[in-house]
């Protein structure tokens, strides 16, 4: 490692800084600033998110009932537990609690697993029902399924060609957000073995509350996920027509 | 030809080209004025306080609150002018007058096609009489293209997908440069044509001639039958849809779909029939309903080229010309009675009433049947003022 | 006096050569030779080192491009090349220049060289990030160059859908992956100077004690971690769009293709002060360190960069007046584009300003600076045309954008770059470049640039579109000209590309501080050791602590011991036939 | 030498102190890590939990327009929770919260302006008059 360490009696402080205390806010600040940058990424989706939504918002109702808000209910109330259980592991790392740490970290690692397991299951779903857009999208040409389109128009006053925009829009969202949440899989992994190696001990407990702030991050995305792509008609699918 | 007052930039042949050039030379004035001013004073300081001069280097301001506040302040007031100018020109350019003469553009890999609405169509080259507004609704088959002729000093992007407008008052008899100002693909730089300014009555005799065997409407007319929209739409068809003669430049009830709410719930508004909503109801159909009727026309995004809808638009528009409706008939939908809904789709909308009841508008409707294509234009393009028609949640 | 600096007197040198004329035994660079400690360093010089040689690369790939579009220019119909490579070659330019030359130049390599020395610090907060940036750079950019040059593609910089979605020929998904990557890079490289800006000032440097040059970068930065994102989930779309053909921008199935001009612009506009702002932020070094004088206006300086780079977010709709955006955010933009104007006047006037009762040396740096501020003023004010909505109806994609933006991108962002070069030179190798080579083509540059694109201008406003390879005969006179002044230009870039390599082994070693200037990097020595600083310095003044009056009397005396130095030395010739071997020693090795 | 030395010293009273020092530009205070008490997290996961049944609550009932306000102000609350206490912003320095502060302020530049368009237009895209 070129980034050779001098200060006495701490190899946890890079060189080029003068303490700890500095070495610690640097550290903090710019992730900060990454989680900054990732939030204006996910914005530019947003954007593209509100102002088809506002034009077309049969689609976005009509697409939103081919989710599962069972799934995706769990998927959330999954996620909000993994943040949990990594502010937690935060806290263990910080009060030096090593089985502590390793079980919380653990526990996220499978709440996060268990996330995309079930994401898994509902784009599955999704493929067998050909709603992936440039992939598998057949849902509306079937010939068994023909009579949801004039439904389409009916009920939620739109076309297929929108509710394909919709999907476009809800597997750009979801796919950006899980291959965030395998980054985050794979850094937390990593640490569950750096933890067993005793690596956070002795003061070292930042890079834990820093891989923390990125699983907020990811989290919170979620949160707004969630209602935006699934509960866009809510259970009120109504309408007799 | 006249003399050319502005050598540097070509010759004003539109409306609009005086103001503009007018605007841009000020402001090019004021470019000169301060980069000049800084050049000068650049270089004076350069070789008065040049190394080894003997000059006076004592108590050398380093700060000075007032100087930055007059250098912050005057130059905003003079951008501000400059902004407030543009802006008002700019606005004017947005507003197409009434009456304007309507052409139709359709810009694609890499060609233009006009159409005008005598029936004589032209590829990459247009004819427009003299002093008089005309107007040009374009869209695009493919890429982003823009339209844009130096001479009037108006370009406008032309956007798959979408309309737009650019209107010029012809100022001078000539022919002038027609370039696509928008990199488009390969052979963006063979996208050009020219534009020809003619004297009204020459302009009339070269309309009669070339290729001038169907109107624009009549081709329309054709591909209302090809496609079948006179099977639901034509006058005696059927009750499941709108009849539309007459409609184009009056206000029409519709009722803008919410998701999950039923048709009955909603209430109706009016939009303007101008050609946004009519282009917006064939490929659009489900974004704002006739009020009274179901919602079972299918899309027809994707079906239909640009020039084809077009037509399909411009007989609409041609119907309303020659066909004004009778009072109290299908076509005239502002004379149906709450009954009249009850009777041909089983429910009346919320606030039908209130709409239909007041009878000023269908009386000044039939009153005077539109006659010309002045009148109807300017229905057409106030349409586009009123008729935003968006929907709302 | 010793016998060195005495014979540093001796051989003349234009501007007073006190300093030690020797490079030190030890530094950054003669620590290690092998690749390894190259491509594994960890080192802000380093780093910054292997940035000014990868864009320099980049730039005459770029400027290949910019040689084939001008040639082809040179007749109406096309003098060289078809159409279709035409479109390739300017969008090669395009591409390599805005995203794989200009958005790095400064930031990248006289950023990651001077930020954390100017700060005293010994590096930047994240060295392993930093040399992860120039990776994703390196490796951007050699994806992107090799699709360019293999296949070549015909979309243009700005990669407007559907054009580039679905019409477009040639590998653009591999072009966008290179701009996603380098764009990854400079988000890192912001993020980086951010926290060391902030984290890592020495004790007593206060945010007023900052040089102006870190003022710039921090603006700089900000709009690299706030704005590279919004492109890099754009062109992730596009990337979408382009491989499956199912995207967020189709117009066929509702998508708005104006959609992708607003999340590219709210990018590309603030963009162009990534570009700008560093070549502001030498600029003011330069002025300050060749005037001998403090900055007039420190403050309003300082505060007019964060300004640019906050309104800078606000005015991207006035790249499309002529799209089908609204009238009302129309008005909007315009209205916001004008206001951008005035933090910028306030540079330019402050810098005037700063001349006056300086002491004007007018070596190499100086005259490019100079020469910015000209640029910069023409390119700036021909922006009011543009922000002018209705001048823009008619300008809109004209030579007159051409010439704008070249004003501000090659006359503003270009001199300075190449003016930090030649100031900072001796500090990175520890070797003066030669001056009058440096006066020569600093002045050839500025013809040659003048000529080439002040007819664009012209050009435009009689309305010649951009990106025309065949055009109408009327335009051809100007073209000839323009294409003449490119030569011109491309003399005035080769020039420095020469003496700069001679200088590496002949040049004479510059000492800590040729330029007698302030600012904490001047007082390690050239090049600096590994760590910059042996003691983290304490820092009790601000910037510029220049004085033009002192050093007009220091001057004077100079002169005068020159002179004597003179007479001594001929005094010598006379005695002694010897006089050869001494200035051999005095050379240096 | 002698020159040299002098040169050197212009510099230092000219440009910046070159003593031996350890004070920092950075605040020592805030560096310090605040360890918060496991019942204040163990608060926050219930009240997310609440927050997410009400959302949950909220969609079940037709409000029409309401619908979308009020889940986006119950999932703004849960993101505030989130960042105020799993993310530490409670406890952190006046620089980290600016610049979260920050990041949303820019997103709502990209988002007021670029609505401003949409909302200002038909869709059908003709530029729509002034009002």
């Amino acid at each position: 490692m070129a980034s050779e360490t001098h200060a006495a009696g701490h190899g946890i402080l890079h060189h080029h800084f003068d303490d700890l205390g500095q070495q610690r806010e640097s550290n903090t600040l710019g992730m900060w600033l990454f989680l900054a940058t990732e939030l204006m990424m996910f914005g530019g989706l947003f954007l593209a998110y509100s102002i088809y939504r506002w034009q077309f918002p049969g689609a976005f109702h009509a697409g939103s009932q081919h989710l599962n808000i069972t799934l995706g209910t769990i998927n959330t109330f999954v996620l909000l537990a993994s943040s949990f259980t990594m502010a937690m592991a935060v806290h263990s790392a910080a009060t030096g609690n090593k089985q502590k740490l390793l079980f919380y970290l653990i526990l996220t690692w499978l709440f996060g697993a268990a996330f995309l397991g079930i994401k898994a299951v509902e784009w599955t779903t999704d493929w067998k029902e050909g709603l992936v857009p440039g992939f598998h999208w057949f849902y509306y040409q079937e010939p068994a399924n023909a009579a949801k389109v004039p439904e389409l128009f009916n009920q939620w006053a739109t076309t297929p060609d929108q509710v394909l925009l919709y999907f476009v829009v809800y597997f750009s969202m979801t796919g950006l957000h899980a291959i965030h949440m395998i980054v985050g899989l794979g850094v937390v992994g990593w640490y569950i073995l750096l933890a067993a190696r005793n690596q956070f001990v002795g003061g070292n407990d930042q890079p834990v509350e820093i891989v923390g702030l990125y699983w907020h991050l990811i989290d919170i995305i979620w949160i707004f996920l969630f209602p935006l792509l699934y509960l866009v008609a809510g259970f009120h699918p109504g309408g007799p027509h | 030809m006249e003399p050319n007052s502005y050598p540097l930039t070509g010759v004003q042949a539109s409306s609009m080209a005086g103001d503009i050039d007018a605007v841009a030379l000020f402001v090019t004035l004021v470019t000169v004025f301060f980069s000049v001013g800084i050049a000068i004073a650049v270089i004076f300081f350069a070789v008065k306080y040049r190394r080894g001069a003997k000059v006076d280097r004592s108590n050398a301001p380093l700060h000075s609150v007032p100087v930055e506040i007059a250098w912050t302040v005057i130059p905003l007031i003079i951008a501000l002018s400059i902004f407030g100018w543009a802006a008002t020109l700019y606005f004017r350019h947005t507003q197409v007058p009434p009456g304007s003469m309507e052409i139709y553009v359709v810009g694609k890999q890499w060609m233009w096609k006009l159409q005008h609405p005598e029936g004589r169509w032209e590829m990459n080259e247009l004819h427009v009489p003299v002093g008089k507004p005309v107007v040009l609704t374009m869209t695009s088959e493919d890429v982003i293209h823009s339209f844009y002729v130096p001479a009037f000093r108006l370009k406008q992007d032309v956007i798959p997908g979408q309309f737009t407008q650019l209107w010029f008052t012809p100022t001078k008899p000539g022919t002038y440069h027609l370039f696509c100002a928008e990199f488009c693909g390969a052979f963006h730089s063979t996208m050009v044509g020219s534009v020809t300014v003619m004297e009204p009555e020459e302009y009339a005799k070269w309309l009669t001639t070339g290729n001038t065997q169907q109107t624009f409407a009549q081709v329309g007319a054709q591909l209302f039958r090809q496609y079948g929209c006179s099977g639901c739409h034509a006058g005696n068809s059927s009750v499941k849809a709108p009849p539309l003669e007459g409609i184009y430049g009056k206000s029409v009830p519709v009722q803008i779909p919410q998701p999950g709410t039923p048709l009955e719930r909603i209430p109706a508004t009016t939009v303007v029939a101008d050609t946004k909503y009519i282009h917006d109801s064939i490929v659009q159909p489900e974004k704002l309903i006739a009020a009274g009727y179901r919602n079972i026309m299918p899309s027809f995004r994707n079906r239909l080229t640009e020039e084809q809808l077009f037509a399909l638009i411009h007989y609409i528009r041609f119907m309303a010309d020659q066909m004004p409706p009778a009072r109290g008939s299908r076509g005239d939908v502002s004379g149906l009675t709450p009954e009249d809904y009850k009777a041909r789709i089983g429910f009346v909308p919320e606030n039908i009433k209130k709409i239909t009841g007041g009878s000023d508008a269908s009386g000044g409707r039939t009153g005077s049947a539109p006659s010309g294509t002045t009148g109807t234009t300017g229905g057409g393009a106030t349409g586009g003022a009123a008729g935003t028609g968006t929907p709302q949640q | 006096m010793s016998k060195d600096s005495v014979n540093a007197i001796a051989q003349g040198d234009s501007g007073p050569l006190l300093a030690e004329p020797e490079v030190p035994r030890e530094h950054y660079i003669n620590t290690n030779y092998s690749w390894q400690s190259w491509l594994f360093t960890l080192d802000h010089k380093r780093i910054a080192i292997l940035y000014l040689i990868s864009i320099t690369l980049m730039f005459f790939i770029g400027g290949l491009g910019a040689m084939v579009v001008r040639l082809n220019l040179l007749t109406p119909d096309g003098a060289v090349v078809r159409p279709e490579t035409y479109n390739k070659m300017f969008s090669m330019h395009g591409i390599v220049m805005v995203f794989f030359f200009l958005v790095p130049s400064i930031p990248a390599v006289f950023g990651n060289f001077l930020v954390p020395m100017m700060i005293g610090a010994r590096d930047l907060a994240f060295p392993k990030l930093n040399l992860m940036s120039w990776y994703l750079y390196v490796i951007g950019a050699l994806i992107g160059t090799i699709a360019l040059t293999a296949g070549g593609v015909d979309t243009g910089w700005t990669f407007y859908a559907p054009l580039s979605t679905k019409y477009a020929f040639g590998p653009v998904a591999w072009v966008i992956v290179g701009a996603f990557l380098a764009g990854f890079s400079s988000i890192l490289t912001g993020l980086n100077f951010i926290v060391t800006i902030h984290k890592m000032r020495a004790p007593g440097l206060t945010w007023f004690r900052l040089p102006l040059f870190i003022w710039s970068h921090y603006a700089t930065s900000i709009i690299m971690i706030l704005g590279t994102p919004v492109l890099a989930i754009t062109l992730l779309a596009l990337l979408f769009e382009r491989v499956f053909q199912v995207g967020i921008f189709d117009p066929k199935l509702g998508g708005d293709p104006v959609l992708m001009q607003h999340m590219f612009w709210f990018y590309s506009h603030p963009a162009v002060y990534i570009m700008i702002l560093p070549s502001m932020a030498v600029v003011s070094e330069i002025i300050a360190c060749f005037a001998r004088k403090p900055m007039f206006g420190y403050r309003f300086v300082a505060f007019s960069s964060l300004a640019i780079a906050v309104l800078g977010f606000l005015v991207w709709g006035h790249h499309m007046f002529t799209t089908s955006q609204s009238l009302f955010s129309s008005m909007v933009f315009s209205f916001i584009s004008f206001l951008v104007a005035i933090p910028s006047a306030i540079k330019v006037f402050n810098w005037t300003a700063t001349l006056y009762k300086g002491s004007i040396r007018l070596q190499t740096p100086m005259l490019y600076a100079l020469g910015f501020i000209g640029l910069f003023t023409i390119g700036g004010l021909t922006g009011l045309h543009l922000a002018s909505m209705a001048i823009d109806i008619h300008l809109q994609d004209t030579y007159f954008v051409v010439a704008h933006f070249h004003y501000i991108m090659v006359g503003g962002a270009l001199m300075g770059y190449l003016g930090a070069v030649h100031f900072w030179w001796p500090k990175m190798t520890g070797r003066m470049y030669p001056e009058a080579w440096g006066k020569v083509a600093a002045i050839v540059l500025f013809i040659g640039f003048n000529v080439t694109f002040f007819p664009q201008f012209i050009l435009g406003y009689e309305g010649m579109p951009r990106r025309y390879a065949i055009y109408a005969p009327e335009y051809q006179v100007l073209n000839v000209m323009s294409t003449a002044g490119s030569s011109i230009m491309g003399l005035g870039y080769l020039l420095p590309f020469c003496y700069l390599l001679w200088s590496l082994k002949f040049g004479k070693p510059a000492g800590p501080n040729p330029w007698r200037a302030t600012g904490l990097e001047w007082q390690v020595d050239s090049p600096p050791t590994t760590f910059n600083f042996d003691r983290i310095p304490i820092v009790t003044q601000g910037p510029y602590a220049y004085s033009a009056e002192a050093d007009e009397l220091m001057d004077a005396q100079a002169d005068l011991e020159r002179a004597q130095v003179e007479l001594a030395l001929m005094q010598r010739q006379i005695d002694s036939s010897h006089v050869d071997e001494q200035e051999e020693v005095a050379g240096g090795v | 030498m002698a020159k040299h030395a002098t040169t050197h010293s212009h510099q230092a009273s000219g440009g910046h102190g070159h003593h031996e020092g350890h004070g920092h530009g950075h605040d020592a205070h805030a560096g310090e890590h605040h360890i918060v008490p496991v019942s204040t997290y163990l608060a926050v996961i219930s009240f997310l939990m609440v927050l997410l049944i009400l959302t949950l609550v909220a969609a079940a009932f037709d409000l029409g327009a309401l619908n979308l306000p009020i889940a986006m102000v119950i999932a703004v609350a849960k993101a505030a929770a989130v960042m105020y206490f799993f993310m530490h912003l409670k406890w952190s320095s006046k620089l980290v919260r600016l610049f979260a502060t920050i990041a949303f302020a820019f997103l709502a530049i990209l988002f007021v302006f670029s609505l401003n368009d949409y909302i200002g237009r038909g869709w059908v895209g003709m530029p729509t008059p002034w009002k």
